[in-house]
């Protein structure tokens, strides 16, 4: 009885030396930690960061887009706001101010705003797998950092544009 | 230049000024050894700790001390507000005390004191009034829980420690920290630590309850307890705690250099700097304990004392005093 | 409802219910929202005499979202982020419950590539839930560096996951029919060197922490749940199998593929906290088996099957069970014939686990209550939904 | 296939369920009255409970309870339905005592009174909360015809059995008895 005691006590014991080592054997071994701003990580690219337009092979600065609209329905929050020029209706002349009006529109097959509010994305993805023009992907930038919540309502044409000014 | 030396020749000039040097090399140990800490817990954690304040993060305790001092102090409503605030300062006030009969050097004893090591261990229980303190004056039922916890595991873990340090004080026959020091050789083996290791692992275990280290940090076991007899402290109220844990850290690792590694003993060179190194050592080992083990539990924590430690110490006890009396 | 009255009163109307007739020698104690191992987001009121809970009741509802509403609201097709959302530990099994259901509903044949894939994932994802409940129980318990190693760990399965999926955490994977996409080339090859890895670590993990003299002193004999006590309460997963019952839905309803893999469903029959802890280590290595498996098999192929975008399956309700790495996950449908669900029940495995907990506690310290807790391995926005 | 032990429940009907289609096994129709004794018969078989939910229909709430043994595939479905004016029905909880928490939950979105229940009050939703979230309006609400499987409509004589080929699920939808 005291004998099996003091023997538990003994191994428990050696436990404790056994745990000392791992640790001191981490102590030893060397960090894993990317220490961020001087280092980064190298999975960037596999990350799927909020959703951008996809511009033509020929014209860059221009959506695919055909603003059906059909992903700003598959959006589970309702994030995605597309505008399309309301086209002029027979006999008016089409001067002043353009209207938009959210897509479709009939006879209107570009979008004339397309804006990610990216304050209720989730990034499930539904958007660009609804596509049918394959008009939409995921961008691969996790930055994403502002003190304003306006910052996060993404105008993706301007974006679109200014990638392919880049 | 005469009338300095007769200044300096009087015990009353000279206890007050080690005082005061003792308060700054605490302050100053205790920053560093914040430092250690989370350099240590950070390589043991494959992470590299502070990096960015300072060189490797150097100020990094320097910068925690200036935000905890720029935060508002707050005193619950219901607490009394006289024991709240005394117990910090009851906390911090021994620790200096502690420090006054250390031997740093064996060429220089500003204050020869006979009973030092009496000193040490009667001022360092002081700690846990201040805990208890802490506890029941923020009228906090965590905080009542840590103290109660802090009260029981102090009384249990006094009684072992005592007896380990008892053997040492008889083989070496004196309770001055000096001639117990000077007792040992200058080689390991000529250490207590080594002649008598019962002592040495009983006197550590119960340095590390002492001073509420993990894993025996019950009073303030922050999964169980959110943070025990300091729930309550924000600022410098809690850095003073803070404080006083890693003060007392050094204490009790002080005396253990002292009482079982020889002190300022070394194969060469002998002075301070071993007694700073053999500090650090033993510092580096119950740091390395915290970022090993999980905590304990409570009745199990008791257990340990009364159970094992408690006879182990006296049976210690019993063979030194049996060893002195056989070579006297 | 008993009325409350904030004036002479202190506390809430969940602290005044618990108010017992005499507090003799007794002490209510109100364990969290705030408190280190509720994780902000549980409160259990305690009823302590000393340091010995007298009477345990969780109160819930700190991150409920109302997930069931939800799903009326939208599309069957645009409810599927939010299964990433209910436990975001083990996203996938929940992916898989709700996809399941509805291809059970449709009668939806899922191609082969997809369902390994299906396989592979949910195990990877397993594992990853598994590291962060043994970090995060290891924390409960004291210990500070096993999180650290764990997540080590788990930052490669991560990485995996983040080509396949584009996400880390909430993974809105699974679709209905399949999977969202197709898993990159190397994910073979790098679930393998994973599996690999993780064997070789799982020694260290046993050396450092399952030996260890004070975590058996935490966990042996600590909340010692009987089969009859746990089928009463409903108890599934690990925390059914530390109790001697080998009951894994994998097994016994075999969804999916799983009727395909060999493997072997770890079971220990002490019932309390270590066998619960023992049995997740197990699963590790029973995860490890079934990625090999599903990676070297995966077929080639298509991995959605033909679904319209207006997806509506037809009247009737299903359900599907999928055993996730805190036990039987069940998703029930109803449908009306609909583009929206008429009705959705998510059965969390949690949910059951955590109401044994008052069971579990009563007689045991506080100490042994945040032992227990963290051996249900309870993820509460799953509790909550 | 039925399991042996459903004859004893007492039930109203009790039909057998396409595994590989719905999940379940079998689904047994009881009433208030005979929910007690029927789940007694399932606790001495060794059944363990799933789960308590409720669904808002024409005929009033649902209440459906899942039961399952611990190996097979073998998921029992037990349905009462209580009027929407008077929502009672006894608790299970003193024989499950798991049941509690989620009866709690079907009193938290359903407002149904589990009388006998130790504990009944809001588990998930916040004290103050008024109302019960997931009753729907009077004009959303479907009828069992609606919402159940052809083939349990037509076992339970709801429907008549249809010519073998298979129709749109669409169609499905406008059955005539939605009307009632």
């Amino acid at each position: 009885m005291t004998f099996s005691k003091i023997k538990d006590a003994l191994t428990g014991l050696k436990s404790l030396a056994i745990g000392l080592g791992v640790t001191g054997q981490a102590f030893c071994a060397k960090n894993v930690t990317v220490i961020y701003p001087q280092e980064e990580l190298g999975n960037l690219s596999t990350y799927r960061g909020p959703v951008e337009l996809v511009g033509k092979e020929d014209a860059p600065d221009v959506p695919k887009c055909v603003a059906c609209g059909v992903c700003g329905k598959a959006c589970p929050s309702n994030c995605l706001t597309i505008l399309s020029l309301i086209p002029a209706k027979e006999g008016e002349i089409n001067s002043g101010p353009t209207e938009m009006g959210p897509a479709p529109q009939k006879g209107a097959k570009t979008p004339g705003q397309f804006i990610l509010d990216f304050s209720l994305c989730s990034l499930c993805g539904q958007c660009v797998k609804a596509c049918a023009h394959n008009a939409l992907r995921y961008s691969n930038n996790p930055y994403m950092v502002s003190v304003n919540r306006g910052d996060f309502r993404l105008d993706l044409l301007a974006r679109l544009r200014r990638r392919a000014r880049d | 230049m005469n009338a300095f030396h007769l200044l300096l020749a009087h015990p009353a000039v000279r206890l007050v000024l080690w005082l005061v040097l003792m308060f700054a090399f605490i302050g100053l140990n205790v920053l560093v050894l914040v430092w250690v800490e989370r350099k240590v817990a950070g390589y043991v954690q494959m992470r590299p700790g502070p990096l960015h304040v300072g060189p490797q993060g150097l100020l990094q305790p320097v910068a925690d001390a200036i935000k905890l001092m720029g935060k508002q102090l707050v005193t619950p409503a219901a607490g009394d507000k006289v024991l709240f605030w005394a117990a910090p300062l009851l906390a911090f006030a021994p620790v200096t005390v502690c420090f006054l009969p250390m031997p740093f050097d064996p060429r220089f004893n500003p204050l020869p004191m006979n009973l030092g090591l009496v000193l040490i261990l009667a001022f360092s229980g002081l700690g846990v009034v201040s805990l208890c303190l802490a506890g029941w004056g923020s009228n906090s039922k965590w905080g009542l829980l840590g103290a109660a916890r802090a009260v029981a595991q102090s009384v249990a873990y006094e009684v072992p420690l005592l007896l380990s340090v008892m053997a040492v004080a008889i083989c070496a026959g004196s309770l001055d920290l000096y001639a117990i020091a000077g007792h040992q050789g200058t080689w390991p083996w000529q250490w207590y630590g080594m002649r008598n290791p019962l002592a040495f692992f009983i006197f550590l275990v119960c340095a590390v309850a002492e001073t509420n280290r993990a894993p025996f940090d019950l009073p303030e076991a922050e999964s169980e307890l959110t943070a025990g007899f300091h729930t309550e402290y924000s600022g410098m109220g809690f850095g003073i705690f803070f404080m006083a844990e890693y003060a007392n850290m050094v204490i009790v690792s002080g005396v253990a250099a002292v009482l079982f590694l020889g002190g300022f003993q070394g194969p060469f060179l002998q002075g301070v700097w071993w007694f700073i190194l053999k500090i650090y050592c033993i510092l580096f080992f119950i740091i390395w304990l915290r970022w090993t083990f999980p905590r304990v539990r409570f009745d199990q924590l008791l257990n340990i004392s009364w159970k094992w430690l408690t006879p182990l110490a006296l049976l210690d006890l019993a063979l030194a005093v049996v060893v002195a009396g056989l070579r006297a | 409802m008993q009325a409350f009255d904030s004036t002479t009163r202190r506390g809430d109307l969940s602290s005044a219910r618990f108010e017992p007739g005499s507090t003799e020698d007794k002490m209510i104690l109100s364990m969290g929202p705030q408190h280190p191992s509720t994780h902000g987001v549980l409160r259990i009121m305690l009823e302590l005499d000393g340091e010995y809970i007298v009477r345990a009741e969780p109160i819930l509802g700190y991150v409920h979202r109302m997930h069931e509403w939800m799903s009326e609201q939208s599309t069957y097709m645009q409810f599927i982020p939010n299964m990433g959302r209910v436990d975001y530990l083990h996203a996938m099994a929940w992916n898989w419950a709700y996809a399941g259901a509805l291809e059970r509903l449709a009668g939806i044949e899922v191609p082969e590539r997809a369902e390994y894939i299906r396989v592979a994932v949910t195990e990877l994802n397993r594992i990853s839930s598994h590291l962060v409940w043994w970090g995060a129980y290891l924390l409960d318990l004291g210990a500070f560096t096993p999180i650290m190693y764990s997540f080590d760990d788990r930052e490669q399965i991560l990485d995996i996951l983040q080509a396949v999926t584009g996400s880390r955490l909430t993974y809105s994977y699974f679709t209905i029919g399949g999977v969202y996409d197709d898993v990159p080339a190397d994910f073979c090859k790098r679930s393998i060197a994973f599996v690999n890895r993780l064997r070789s670590r799982l020694s260290m993990y046993r050396d450092l922490v399952t030996g260890n003299a004070i975590l058996r002193g935490r966990c042996e004999g600590i909340g010692g749940l009987s089969v009859d006590v746990a089928r009463r309460y409903g108890a599934t997963g690990p925390v059914l199998r530390a109790s001697g019952v080998a009951s894994d839905a994998r097994k016994s309803e075999s969804y999916g593929v799983y009727d395909r893999f060999e493997f072997r469903i770890p079971t220990y029959t002490e019932g309390d906290a270590m066998a619960r802890y023992r049995v997740r280590l197990d699963e590790l290595e029973t995860s490890c088996d079934i990625i090999e498996q599903a990676v070297s098999n995966l077929p080639e192929g298509p991995v959605v099957a033909k679904v319209s975008r207006n997806f509506k399956p037809p009247k009737g309700e299903a359900c599907l069970a999928v055993e996730g790495a805190r036990g039987k996950i069940i998703v029930h449908v109803r449908s009306d014939g609909g583009l929206k669900p008429y009705r959705v029940k998510l059965r969390a495995p949690g949910f059951s686990n955590m109401s044994l907990f008052c069971e579990l506690a009563r007689g045991t310290m506080l100490s042994d209550a945040v032992s227990i807790l963290g051996s249900l391995d309870l993820v509460i926005p799953e509790i909550d939904r | 296939m039925i399991p042996d032990c459903v004859a004893a429940m007492g039930a109203t009907q009790a039909v057998a369920m396409d595994y590989a289609a719905t999940g379940v096994v079998a689904s047994v129709s009881l009433t208030p009255e005979t929910i007690l004794d029927a789940v007694a018969v399932l606790d001495k078989e060794g059944y363990h409970l799933e789960d308590v939910a409720a669904s808002d229909l024409k005929e009033g709430f649902e209440i459906t309870y899942h039961f399952s043994l611990f190996a097979g595939k073998n998921r029992l479905v037990l349905r009462l339905i209580v009027p929407h004016n008077m929502p009672r029905v006894p608790t299970i909880s003193g024989i499950y005592p798991g049941a509690d928490w989620h009866e709690r939950e079907c009193f938290d979105f359903f407002g149904i009174d589990f009388t006998g229940h130790p504990n009944l009050h809001h588990l998930l939703l916040s004290e103050d909360f008024e109302g019960h979230p997931l009753v729907k309006a009077e004009n959303t609400r479907k009828g069992l015809v609606d919402v159940m499987p052809q083939s349990w409509l037509v076992a339970v004589g709801m429907a008549e059995p249809e010519a073998p080929r298979a129709e749109k699920p669409e169609k499905q939808a406008a059955v005539p008895g939605a009307k009632e």
